[in-house]
């Protein structure tokens, strides 16, 4: 047996399952017990989490923003979200005539629900997962689903056309970014050779954003849409919709779509350092479990850094450009990334470090055909739009005149 | 397997409990005044639906559409992927031309302008 | 264990739900409806004979995928249908659809 | 009584019930969020079954996809069916009747069966199933043709509906 410091968990588990078992308790009690506690722990945590990814965010937006952010409650204001979770916990809920009561409930329970199941399958470290489950990533994309449900519900029953109309505006978003990045998905599955989460974690010697950059690319800027927040924050757009499709939520039901939107953020940058930066992969990490933890934790903060970054930074699309982005330059990049990805990959089987390379500079040539093709076309737009107008135009007489005059 | 789905079936329930347990308890401590004007939907706008507006939706149904088909594609896609390293190489090219075909379809409702936001 | 004929009595009341809601409704949509709730109870059954009687090939889940793309295009061309009737004629009444008589 | 079978006769009665909700609910919304209870509790039975990918897959497709799209037709027509009273058609007796035949006429039938009561083998080779779908899905002499028509009735399907749900005002 390892020694506690290096699979804390493990060992707590072993040690409670010794206890249990030693009070005569059978052993499928047993696992239940363990099953029901493991899970609860975990998503009690990853909720509780968001306590501090509040302060966190608020924090560095405030850098940003050239502010101190919160600096009243506590060291460096590290106990404001606690003090704001206190006054909401205290408000009171306003439910508005003509809501459809089971659904409107439901609603944010579903939003923060479908955020948490995400953690369910992620390997915090060689050992530590809450399961290891074959088909985890079709796991994954289903729970995304069940978050558009969420909003539809949301848009729908709080008997609103501001809320029908972020719903409608946000479910068309949520849905159109889940195309490119499910079929980016499938390249680190091609790769890996399997959709379990940890074996893809197992399989990245070679962590995947070198061998699949146009991949990484479109699931980070996919994922980014899919949280739903600057720049594609369309579906609460104040000036346009109001709130969106929360606006008739108050008190803590407003909360939990806050919590679910800040827990979201942090969930894709977890899944990103996951399924392309090699997880808990490092030096030593076989070894010694706890150290992949730390890893994980380190590549997950950078990626959360650069979401926020873009956050605090990026204005907001406008919804056709937003669309345009989706369906005429990520859709097809997706798709052409996996063709050339599956041509490339399979002649130079058994050779990782020529599969590697030969992936990365296809990707690139790839990358460097779309961008060039767009930017034309871009260009051209911009030639279209910014054509110099005069504010008075000569009569056309007087023009001829002052031409022949001047030649 | 099955204490596989066992496990995610408990974390299902347990995922459900924690938010809607916050805001039952939320609901017990906050304050409860509620009254006619408070309780009136936002800006009361609530008939104003008209036929141009359900005219307005159609493109958001089409981007749905769009979707399902290639939500349903991609499933047929994933053993194909998962059999990757187990499989020749006239074979990767079946599911490539599967690729194409679907890439062939979104060329069509490029050109048709069924991706235009109007 | 679960017995196999539990899965299939199972899936021939919910094929009888869905037969039931397919011939009863009035709204073309809620008919849909009820033939996911039959192709799903066709997915129950498919599965379940996968499970007990071939549980060593894939030919019972790839008559499941295939099931699948059925109800997807089935849905799509379908609702692509009635979204188009209601513009029209502004009604999703499935007696009142009558435009092949012109 | 195993706790798998007291599993399966939860999910079941769920489901049936969520489906028998969604063939009389007034509200075709209601029906619609029940739909989405009865296609929840199939995916459950999906993994009671040890289908693993295909319980994740129903949630992804039926649930992630197509009750969504029937959600968003329902709000995009509702405003007609609002008010238009009972949603069955008055021959709604006589829909029972053949439902109830046709249940009878398949209880009839599995009685004959001898294999009504057989129980599932243990042993399942479940470690590389999905390769071996994923091969037979491409393999020649498999499903290579089915594979591929899929495709394209599924692209069929999109190219057919856009072409008729599009605006008729739009050229």
């Amino acid at each position: 047996m390892t020694p506690w410091y290096q699979d804390p968990v493990q060992f707590i588990a072993e040690w409670l399952r010794g206890v249990l078992l030693g009070w005569g308790m059978p052993p499928d009690g047993v696992e239940l017990v363990l099953t029901v506690l493991g899970a609860g722990t975990l998503a009690l945590l990853a909720m509780l989490w968001v306590v501090f990814l509040i302060w966190y965010e608020r924090k560095l937006i405030g850098r940003i923003q050239d502010r101190f952010g919160p600096n009243r409650v506590g060291p460096w204001g590290i106990f404001q979200p606690i003090a704001d979770m206190l006054k909401i916990f205290t408000k009171e809920y306003i439910t508005p005539e003509g809501v459809d009561r089971v659904p409107y409930n439901l609603a944010p329970v579903l939003a923060v629900a479908s955020v948490l199941l995400i953690w369910a399958v992620i390997p915090f470290t060689m050992t530590v997962m809450g399961v290891n489950l074959n088909v985890g990533l079709v796991y994954i994309i289903a729970s995304g689903g069940l978050g558009v449900l969420g909003i539809i519900l949301a848009g729908w029953s709080s008997n609103n056309k501001y809320a029908l109309l972020g719903g409608f505006r946000a479910v068309a978003q949520l849905v159109s970014y889940e195309v490119p990045m499910v079929v980016s998905l499938l390249i680190p599955v091609i790769l890996a050779g399997s959709l379990g989460v940890n074996d893809i974690v197992m399989a990245q010697r070679i962590p995947y954003l070198i061998s699949a950059p146009v991949a990484a690319l479109i699931f980070f800027i996919t994922s980014m849409a899919e949280t739903g927040r600057s720049p594609f924050d369309l579906t609460e757009a104040e000036s346009e919709i109001v709130a969106g499709f929360n606006i008739e939520y108050s008190g803590l039901k407003f909360g939990m779509f806050y919590v679910a939107e800040f827990l979201h953020a942090f969930t894709v940058s977890l899944l990103f350092a996951t399924l392309f930066l090699g997880g808990w992969r490092g030096p030593l990490a076989e070894q010694i479990p706890l150290l992949g933890f730390v890893y994980l934790v380190v590549k997950t903060f950078v990626v959360y850094f650069i979401v926020i970054l873009f956050r605090g930074s990026l204005p907001r699309f406008r919804i056709d450009q937003m669309m345009d982005l989706n369906w005429k330059l990520l859709t097809p990049l997706a798709l052409v990334s996996l063709i050339v990805s599956a041509l490339v990959a399979k002649p130079l089987e058994g050779m990782p470090v020529a599969q590697t390379l030969a992936l990365l500079v296809s990707n690139g040539i790839v990358l460097i055909l779309f961008i060039e093709g767009t930017g034309k076309k871009v260009q051209r737009r911009r030639e279209i739009v910014g054509k110099p107008r005069p504010l008075a135009v000569p009569h056309p007489e007087e023009q001829q005149g002052a031409q022949s005059t001047g030649g | 397997m099955l204490s596989e789905w066992l496990y995610v079936g408990v974390f299902f329930l347990i995922a459900m409990f924690l938010p809607a347990a916050a805001i039952f308890i939320a609901g017990i401590l906050a304050p409860k005044k509620p009254n006619p004007i408070k309780n009136s939907t936002y800006e009361c706008g609530i008939e104003t639906v008209g036929p141009s507006w359900i005219q307005f939706k159609a493109q958001y149904y089409v981007y749905t559409l769009v979707f399902l088909v290639f939500d349903v594609e991609v499933v047929l896609l994933f053993p194909w992927a998962v059999a990757y390293h187990q499989l020749p190489l006239f074979a990767v090219v079946e599911g490539v031309i599967f690729i194409l075909i679907l890439l062939g379809g979104l060329l069509y409702a490029w050109r048709k302008g069924a991706l235009e936001w109007l | 264990m679960i017995p196999l004929g539990w899965y299939l009595i199972f899936s021939a009341l919910l094929f009888c739900v869905g037969l039931f809601g397919v011939l009863s409704r009035k709204n073309a949509i809620a008919i849909l409806m009820g033939v996911e709730l039959m192709l799903n109870a066709v997915n129950v059954n498919l599965l379940a004979f996968w499970r007990y009687l071939w549980a060593s090939k894939v030919d019972g889940q790839v008559f499941v995928a295939i099931v699948l793309v059925a109800a997807a295009a089935e849905v799509v061309v379908g609702l692509g249908l009635i979204i188009s009737a209601y513009r029209r004629r502004n009604t999703v009444v499935a007696d009142e659809m009558d435009m092949l008589k012109g | 009584m195993t706790g798998l079978q007291i599993a399966f006769l939860a999910i079941a009665a769920v489901t049936l019930a969520s489906a028998v909700l969604v063939v009389s609910s007034r509200k075709i919304m209601h029906a619609a969020l029940w739909l989405v209870l009865a296609l929840g509790g199939v995916a459950a039975l999906f993994a009671t079954l040890e289908a693993s990918f295909f319980a994740a897959v129903q949630v992804m497709v039926y649930i992630g996809a197509i009750a969504i799209l029937i959600i968003f037709s329902v709000m995009l027509t509702r405003r007609v069916m609002e008010d238009a009273g009972p949603q069955n058609t008055r021959y709604w007796p006589a829909a029972l009747v053949v439902s109830l035949g046709v249940f009878g006429g398949i209880f009839f039938l599995l009685l004959q069966w001898p294999g009504f009561t057989i129980e599932a083998r243990p042993v399942l080779e479940q470690g590389d199933f999905l390769v071996r779908f994923g091969q037979a899905l491409v393999s020649p002499d498999e499903f290579v043709v089915p594979f591929e028509v899929a495709s394209i009735l599924l692209v069929a399907a999109m190219i057919g509906a856009i072409i008729i749900a599009r605006d008729p005002s739009r050229k």
